[in-house]
């Protein structure tokens, strides 16, 4: 059970640290077929993939419950989805095994994986947490569940409402706000009353963090202590990671026409991937040569998800009507 | 066996399922010392403790939220609105998310829930204690609509809906809950399908199709009736999603006139699409328009007994539509 | 401007006082009627009059704005309700100056003295307030919107919505929650997670206070600095006060059967009432004899508002669809 | 006059009513800067500062609470939902709260507000932003509800909704934002009155009617079914409730059959009011039965385009309708 920094071996921040580099790639191969016409819609997950990964690298696929939301496109790799398996759903293929490409990419959703599938929905992913974290409590298997959401979220009924109940009683959940200061074009001070996130924790008698969302390292520690507390019997923790939007909304969005230039080019610079590299290479796990090598393999994955993805058939017209009910 | 009303039959079927199936569970308002404020749960956190039959905070959206975190956790909740007028906060839980979890995990997950509620007038509730929402859920794929109107058809689909593999709306008409008694059947014994209504009487001349309180009303109508040698047949929906569109059409073509009786506001109400569907399917068999018969369209029944009364039907104004349709 | 202890002149308090005598008797005589089967349905404000009064009395009506709650009784007299509309309502008359006998007693409203018309549903008062908040921000004139609402009220999304927001445009908004520590038979640790009420205020940056809801003076004085603070362009406070539920939640209620006996009686031996004539009668403001005759004027006022309000006209069954759109 | 598309009609009817009336505001998420996710508007933050166009936290509750409240001080709200789909956190808020304040106050208080959704399919917009839930407000009294489909009747009708003393939900089909341009007449010239349907194409075989994006899509349908010398004739409602009950009687008793064409899942969708109404009133006249087109009973549609086209109604799959009752 990794419940600190210790069981953090080389290894594993490795591996994390392929992952996130595989979600940027696939994020920006999305973007190459995107201005293709070759897909229709991307969330993109640039400037959160750190704090993501981190995040899920500190719990335990598998044992845990994953509420995810849409721009969790890394976190969805660190649960276990293949590089294939989101194109797929980037495809809206039959096999996304999400949807089978019934919802726009980035509502990701595997049983046997312990992701809950989600809705386009802002919020109400919340107090569903809460339940699956008391139904978990009433298992007392010390699994937990794991919900994300932005800023913007906080906002929502839904968000106090979960909180709530799962302070009362004390459900182990790990509440995850991915703080990015924008809700499409709103900037936090129209959204979020106060001083920020992690202050709201107060309200319900929980512990609130803010953690650096580009700090690898510090993000994997504050989720691990959330993770011991839930399983202890502690109740809940909210986590308010503080990240960068580096991309649009969505493709459907243009920061640009919002947002000052001098501050999205301050914020390009601050790319958390970049530091995370630095931060492996300073600790003598990764070598210049050795990164180099992992992105040229993750390129050739991103490759061959693509390929297969795009080759895939559509879902079959005739199933449209299936899963409505049990018996359809 | 003894003798129950409606919300003594409520209860047995809560007491009886959560004995068969340890997953079942109640969750709501007051459920649980209280027993509900109508009592349809008294004595069960007594006998099955405070996590088995939870008092939650008064918030329906979390309600919601937390009992299809629940379901999707394998447990069966039981969700109960304390009133259908306040099932309103929990809208955005139960339609965008909780009707389409199947749908939209293509079949991954599902979402085994009941949600309870009282509903209908005529028991000086006023505008928020009385309201007949039906309409709203019967429009929502993904969701079935249970309304009973005896206690043994609240028995029995009560039980069918907490063991159906779908979420279930389980409207209660407050207004029999403590009306008329009958024997029910125990155990399985007492199940009964949903989606299968029945004659309530049957009779030559006019078909009369109605659910929930208003199957007294009309069979007390059909008895004015029958003084003047009308003879009508009543059908009791009994669930509104599926409805049992057979059953009527055979009734409708036997008797080639139809009158559907609902106590909801007129415009809009789930009475519309039963009129629609069976105008166009026993066309040919009609001697005279379908009528409706319906609350008029205003916000809901006032508190003031002369407006109540102005308000609700009650025979013989269902006495007048059915006695103008048998004259057409 | 009323902004602190100082213009809290004898007279003023005496009227105060007489106000809550007045709720007292009134509600005294509601439940005589209601035994004797005259009255249909009540929710008394026992044991919270004080703190409603000393709200009220703080703030300017004609100028505020005041969105009441159900159990406001006490409040709506200090806003100028008479003893005979407040019975008018309660037997649901047609002059019935809130609903014209639509909705049940407590959801009051008057146009003309900026009482905002209620409904019966928990919490959507808050955002509303708000709104109004921002509106007359906007208008510049220094009026502010009080809020009231019970513990059980800030568990909805829709409290959290409100805080949010007025908070975020510091709204000239006075949040005030009656905590009676039990929502119907929810008590308050199944209800509110945390410490309490008034901390929630530091979720949105805003004061937050708690105030023992039977002493006169001190709720007078935390609203009138509520009151400055808003009127000074400074956003909305959060005030928690602390009162007691002396009677059931409604006459639909018996709180014996989920209250403990001797809690009860202790609260009983508390009531607020002797409290605030006793701190009156020690600062010689009034006399035992005074008392007396306070009351007994009070006495004749009920006699005379329920006679009056007896004999009125129920509304007209015919004006049952009147106001459901402007031009009916 | 420059020629407009639909979206660009909404802006220009907000701007006109700003400029004409100092109590029109206009709130939403994402409406001030970025002008909303579909432009409707689009600058008009720049011209009349932020407090008039207000980015509001992403909480659709209280959008429709804040709303209520600037109505009741007499402003003229202008909220936007930004999609119909994220209208169900509002569902509380709209009809409890605001469709009953003048009901509710025997009409003491109005509530004069215009909430804005972007409507209906068929741009890839999948299960959350596709979605047709007009039935649910057309149940509703106490709302009125328009849905519009051609810039100058979005226009017309805007206009006449913001002025309008009771509160409209308004939607706006986006798949027609950016289709035909319309040259639109200006200021109280484009006025239009709520509760007229416009015959869009006259016939007199058999009569269609409907609304919406459907409209373009019955127009197609119906200069196909021209070749085999059927000649449909077409309603188009544009206001919902109230609807224009005699314009389509007079054109039903001319054709003698009847189709009702809607984009809604089919089981109480608003199409079932109209057919059974004038099932009802047109018994007489019909030659056939009143046929539904409407979508399939799922969820909604989906993301993939084999899955959305499935879902939507095309000019085919109406003719195929159309010709079947033609030949009935
Ligand atoms: C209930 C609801 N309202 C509105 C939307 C439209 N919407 C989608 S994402 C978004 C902004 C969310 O911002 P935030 O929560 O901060 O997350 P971020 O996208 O910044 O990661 C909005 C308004 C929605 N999906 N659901
Ligand atoms: C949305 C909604 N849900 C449920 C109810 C039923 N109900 C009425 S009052 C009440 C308890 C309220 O408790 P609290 O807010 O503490 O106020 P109090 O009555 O104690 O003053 C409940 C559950 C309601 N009126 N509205
Ligand atoms: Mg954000
Ligand atoms: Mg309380």
């Amino acid at each position: 059970m990794p419940t600190d920094d210790r069981s953090l071996t080389p290894e594993r921040v490795l591996d994390a640290y392929r992952t996130v580099l595989r979600a940027r790639a696939l994020d920006d191969r999305r973007f190459v077929l995107n201005r293709a016409g070759k897909l229709a819609f991307i969330i993109s997950p640039r400037g959160h993939e750190v704090a993501q990964v981190a995040a899920i690298t500190a719990l335990e696929p598998g044992r845990d419950r994953f509420c995810l939301y849409y721009r969790n496109f890394a976190a969805a790799l660190a649960c276990g989805f293949t590089p294939e398996e989101l194109m797929l759903s980037a495809f809206a293929r039959a096999s996304d095994p999400s949807s089978g490409g019934r919802q726009t990419p980035g509502n990701f959703g595997s049983r046997r994986r312990g992701v809950i599938i989600g809705s386009s929905t802002v919020g109400p992913q919340i107090p569903k947490a809460a339940g699956i974290g008391l139904a978990l409590k009433w298992r007392g298997e010390g699994g937990l569940c794991f919900v994300s959401f932005g800023e913007g979220a906080t906002s929502q009924g839904d968000f106090h409402e979960g909180m709530n109940f799962a302070a009362i009683h004390r459900c182990p959940v790990i509440f995850f706000c991915e703080n990015n200061h924008w809700a499409i074009s709103v900037p936090q001070r129209l959204q979020v009353a106060g001083p920020g996130v992690a202050e709201r924790a107060g309200a319900y008698g929980i512990p609130g963090v803010r953690v650096s969302g580009d700090d690898f390292f510090e993000v994997y520690r504050v989720v691990a202590q959330a993770a011991s507390r839930a399983r202890a019997g502690e109740g809940p923790t909210l986590i308010e990671a503080d990240v960068l939007r580096l991309q649009s909304h969505s493709t459907d969005d243009d920061q640009r026409a919002y947002r000052d230039a001098d501050e999205l080019a301050a914020e390009a610079a601050r790319d958390p991937i970049p530091r995370m590299r630095d931060a492996l290479i300073d600790r003598g796990w990764l070598t210049p040569e050795g990164d180099r090598r992992v992105g040229e393999e993750v390129s050739r994955e991103v490759e061959r998800a693509t390929e297969a993805a795009e080759a895939a058939p559509d879902p079959d017209p005739a199933s449209l009507a299936r899963h409505v009910y049990a018996d359809g | 066996m003894a003798e129950r009303n409606l919300v003594q039959a409520i209860r047995e079927a809560l007491l009886e399922e959560m004995e068969r199936d340890p997953r079942v569970c109640v969750l709501g308002e007051d459920v649980g010392r209280k027993g509900g404020v109508f009592k349809a749960t008294e004595g069960l956190q007594q006998r099955f403790g405070e996590d088995r039959v939870l008092d939650t905070p008064l918030a329906e959206s979390s309600i919601a939220g937390v009992a299809q975190g629940l379901a999707l956790e394998d447990y069966r909740p039981v969700a109960e609105m304390q009133f259908a007028d306040y099932s309103y906060p929990a809208f955005n839980q139960i339609v965008n998310e909780i009707a389409r979890v199947r749908y939209r995990s293509n079949g991954d997950f599902s979402c085994p829930l009941v949600i309870r509620a009282p509903t209908g007038g005529g028991v000086r509730g006023a505008l928020y204690h009385s309201q007949s929402p039906e309409a709203f859920y019967c429009h929502v794929p993904g969701l079935k609509v249970v309304l009973p109107s005896t206690p043994a058809d609240a028995k029995g689909l009560l039980k069918a809906a907490i063991r159906d593999p779908d979420p279930v709306i389980f409207l209660e008409p407050k207004k029999l809950y403590r009306g008329a008694r009958q024997e029910l059947p125990e155990g399985e014994a007492a199940l009964l399908p949903l989606g299968v209504a029945t004659v309530v009487r049957p009779g030559g001349d006019l078909t009369a199709i109605t659910y929930g309180f208003m199957r007294l009303v009309t069979l007390q109508a059909a008895a004015l009736l029958s003084r003047d040698r009308i003879d009508v047949e009543i059908i009791d929906l009994r669930t509104l999603r599926p409805w049992d569109i057979e059953t009527c059409v055979r009734s409708v073509e036997k008797t080639g006139r139809l009158a559907v009786i609902y106590e909801a506001n007129r415009t809009g109400g789930f009475g519309a699409e039963i009129a629609a569907e069976l105008a166009e399917r026993c066309f040919a068999s009609l001697d005279a328009p379908v009528t409706r018969i319906a609350s008029p369209d205003v916000p809901a029944m006032p508190f003031s007994t002369s407006l109540e009364h102005a308000f609700m039907l009650n025979p013989d104004k269902v006495a007048d539509g059915l006695r103008r349709l048998a004259r057409y």
